[in-house]
């Protein structure tokens, strides 16, 4: 119960970090209002005009940011800040965290359906086709991560880091997992809903206090996700000097800059040879990366 | 009445209201996402009877389950948002006598069976239980549904998938001709005799 | 929270599939309503194993199964659909005429 | 049963702080006219209904996905117990992974993963 508003603290800092980040990372320069620039991009957006579509499927449409800022928060929850201090202690953490990702593709294809235009719908189509395989992935890597732990739950899998980060045991782990990070949060490389050359994919038909509802949910969603990376690769609150969360924090700040950086700088690659790339090359080095945590468990 | 019983009650609602609300939509796709919302509360159900795992499992499963089966509705239902109301029903008085007939004689036997009950323990380790079981004496199960699923994998590819090796599934294969160029050898495809 | 109580909201579910596969003239939502009726079955296992007699790692395996069986019919079913629609461009049952006499 | 509650205040505490934006009341430009319903298809007008149906073209690949992510069902558990089965437990989950691995070979040759 403590942990709730650690969750949301972590949301909220991670979230405003996240846009200053990405802001940096498209400009290349630091310009002097950086710093306040999302807080000015909320309130512009707040005050403008909202439009519609003719016939939206109007629940569904509301429905697809709430869900999807639920599930980042859900995903939060199973992440410990210290041992112990922690929202919802499962022993199914990984588990829910396969479970968020599912539903996350259902939410963005909603958001994609419910608005009654095309290219929304071509993003929400294109989407599924990529987040799909890339959720097989990011299973098999947590589940490599979880051999040595013995545990399906997040805290038994930051002690099981104590002597090494799972990040240098299983080389091959946090890359596949950064790559499925980038697809569940719709940005860079893997940015096959919201996508710019469906001019905004799945939001094309969304302006105003409804896009800052999406844009924050997305946000949140790549602030979640880092610090499930920074928890079961990187050690999560595991440090010396500092306190738990401040080593948390610090190591989600780090993911996100390297997610913000590999959004802005690699090029997308078509849907259709993506969907094959993921199956025919990344599936089999995920395989590879279970092997490998696999003998090293045995070891 | 516990809080317990109260979220079991509120959970059972959910799982058959939004099961029955799903052949009474006219969207698809709302249909397909009703579905996944009656196996999201079961789910909810079964994390409350100590079932960690499998209520977990059944979320993310019957999640991606229900994506694809939203996809294939709007493929194949020709007002897939429901724009306009439909009616696509056929023995409609057969089919609720049929399903009140089985609600009420599994809810008869269900309260004139003498139930065991036994309560799993409240700590039991039963992840750990359902993987050495799985490793052990249920190896064999195990590893027939491997076989199985690869069974499901090759009938679905080989009944959906339209570009095989060989050119489109769907215009039959035609061997190749006795020397180069010339008529196919083997028998002649009934469709074409006809055309004789 | 009863045995009692879980079995009769699993029949529940049971009969609303039964009447959902029997009525639909669409095989998608036919193949819904054999979801829901595996549903159904899936938490009366659960609830057996969990309350009735005393959580055996079989119960578990056999929910598995069950879902297993979901996911196979599923697969096989829709692909069997996508072959039917192709060749004869039909997505009802009653339409799929030729199986008869 | 504590950490469900846990969670599930959580989710909708998150869902509680997005609520308002998609009811927030304040905008500037009056409200949107009946030309600025109509979707936005970078220049082009719209001839057809969005909600048609629509052929995805790799839906050969979402069926050969339901099948393969059954056996994530069998990996979780697996996971938890291999270190104490050891040697044996990497023998039957490689042999299982190479049964479903021949599925997904099969589908790449028969052209899946192409959009059909």
């Amino acid at each position: 119960m403590t942990a709730i508003p650690l969750v949301f603290a972590l949301l909220a800092a991670g979230i405003w970090f996240a846009a200053i980040a990405e802001r940096f990372a498209s400009a290349r320069r630091f310009p002097s209002a950086i710093v306040l620039a999302p807080l000015w991009q909320a309130a512009r957006l707040l005050s403008q005009q909202r439009v519609r579509t003719e016939y939206p499927d109007a629940l569904n449409w509301a429905l697809a940011p709430l869900v999807y800022g639920a599930l980042a928060v859900a995903g939060l929850s199973v992440v410990p800040f210290a041992p112990g201090l922690v929202v919802a202690p499962l022993d199914t953490g990984i588990v829910l965290w396969g479970a968020c990702e599912a539903l996350t593709i259902v939410a963005v294809f909603l958001h994609g359906w419910s608005a009654n235009s095309m290219l929304p719908l071509i993003g929400g189509y294109r989407f599924v086709a990529i987040g799909l395989p890339a959720m097989l992935l990011s299973m098999f890597v947590l589940i490599a991560a979880a051999l040595p732990a013995q545990s399906l739950a997040v805290g038994a899998i930051v002690e099981s880091q104590r002597s090494m980060w799972n990040m240098v045991r299983q080389p091959l782990g946090l890359p596949l997992f950064l790559l499925l990070g980038l697809a569940i949060s719709l940005r860079g490389p893997m940015d096959y809903g919201d996508a710019s050359d469906l001019s905004g994919g799945t939001a094309a038909e969304v302006s105003g206090p409804h896009r800052l509802a999406w844009g924050i949910a997305r946000l949140a969603m790549l602030t979640a996700f880092a610090a499930m990376g920074a928890s079961v690769f990187l050690g999560g609150y595991l440090g010396p000097w500092l306190p738990g969360p401040a080593w948390l924090a610090l190591k989600t700040a780090a993911l996100l800059l390297v997610l913000t950086w590999l959004g802005c700088n690699l090029a997308r690659m078509p849907a259709p040879r993506m969907m094959a790339a993921l199956w025919l090359v990344l599936l089999p080095l995920s395989f590879l990366d279970l092997v490998i945590a696999g003998v090293e468990a045995l070891l | 009445m516990t809080a317990a019983d109260l979220a079991f009650y509120v959970l059972s609602a959910i799982a058959v209201v939004s099961g029955w609300r799903v052949f009474r939509t006219d969207s698809m796709v709302r249909a397909s996402f009703l579905l996944m919302l009656s196996f999201i509360a079961v789910a909810a159900i079964m994390l409350m009877l100590a079932a960690p795992y499998i209520g977990m499992a059944t979320v993310f499963m019957m999640a991606v389950e229900m994506m694809v089966m939203a996809l294939f509705m709007v493929m194949f239902m020709m007002n897939p948002a429901g724009l306009n109301p439909m009616n696509m029903v056929h023995q409609n008085r057969l089919s609720i006598g049929a399903g009140a007939t089985a609600f009420v004689g599994l809810t008869v036997a269900v309260l004139f069976t003498d139930l065991p009950h036994e309560k799993v323990a409240r700590q039991a380790p039963v992840i750990r239980d359902l993987g050495h079981e799985l490793l052990g004496p249920s190896m064999l199960i195990f590893e027939s549904a491997g076989v199985t699923l690869l069974a499901a994998m090759v009938a679905s590819v080989v009944l959906s998938a339209r570009s095989g090796r060989f050119g489109p599934s769907d215009e039959g294969s035609r061997p190749p001709g006795l020397e180069p160029g010339g008529e196919p050898a083997g028998r002649i495809p009934e469709s074409e005799q006809e055309d004789e | 929270m009863t045995l009692t109580a879980v079995l009769i909201v699993a029949a529940a579910l049971i009969g609303t599939g039964l009447y959902g596969a029997l009525s639909q003239q669409s095989f998608v939502m036919l193949m819904m309503g054999l979801e829901l009726i595996l549903n159904g079955v899936l938490l009366a296992v659960i609830a057996f194993w969990s309350l009735g007699v005393g959580g055996p790692p079989r119960g578990q395996v056999l929910a598995i199964v069950v879902m297993a069986v979901m996911a196979v019919e599923m697969a096989v079913g829709f692909a069997l659909v996508t072959a039917v629609f192709r060749r004869r461009q039909v997505d009802t049952t009653e339409k799929l005429g030729t199986l008869k006499e | 049963m504590g950490a469900l509650a846990n969670l599930i205040l959580a989710m909708a505490v998150g869902a509680a702080l997005l609520l308002p934006m998609l009811w927030w009341p304040m905008q500037l430009g009056g409200a949107s006219g009946q030309s600025q319903q109509v979707p936005f298809l970078g220049g082009g007008s719209q001839s057809a209904h969005a909600w048609q149906r629509f052929h995805i073209r790799y839906y050969p690949m979402t069926l050969l996905f339901i099948a393969f992510e059954m056996e994530m069902m069998f990996m979780y558990p697996w996971a938890v117990v291999y270190v104490e089965t050891g040697i044996k437990a990497l023998a039957e989950m490689g042999m299982f992974l190479s049964i479903l691995g021949v599925g997904i070979v099969y589908a790449w040759r028969e052209g899946v993963f192409r959009w059909q």
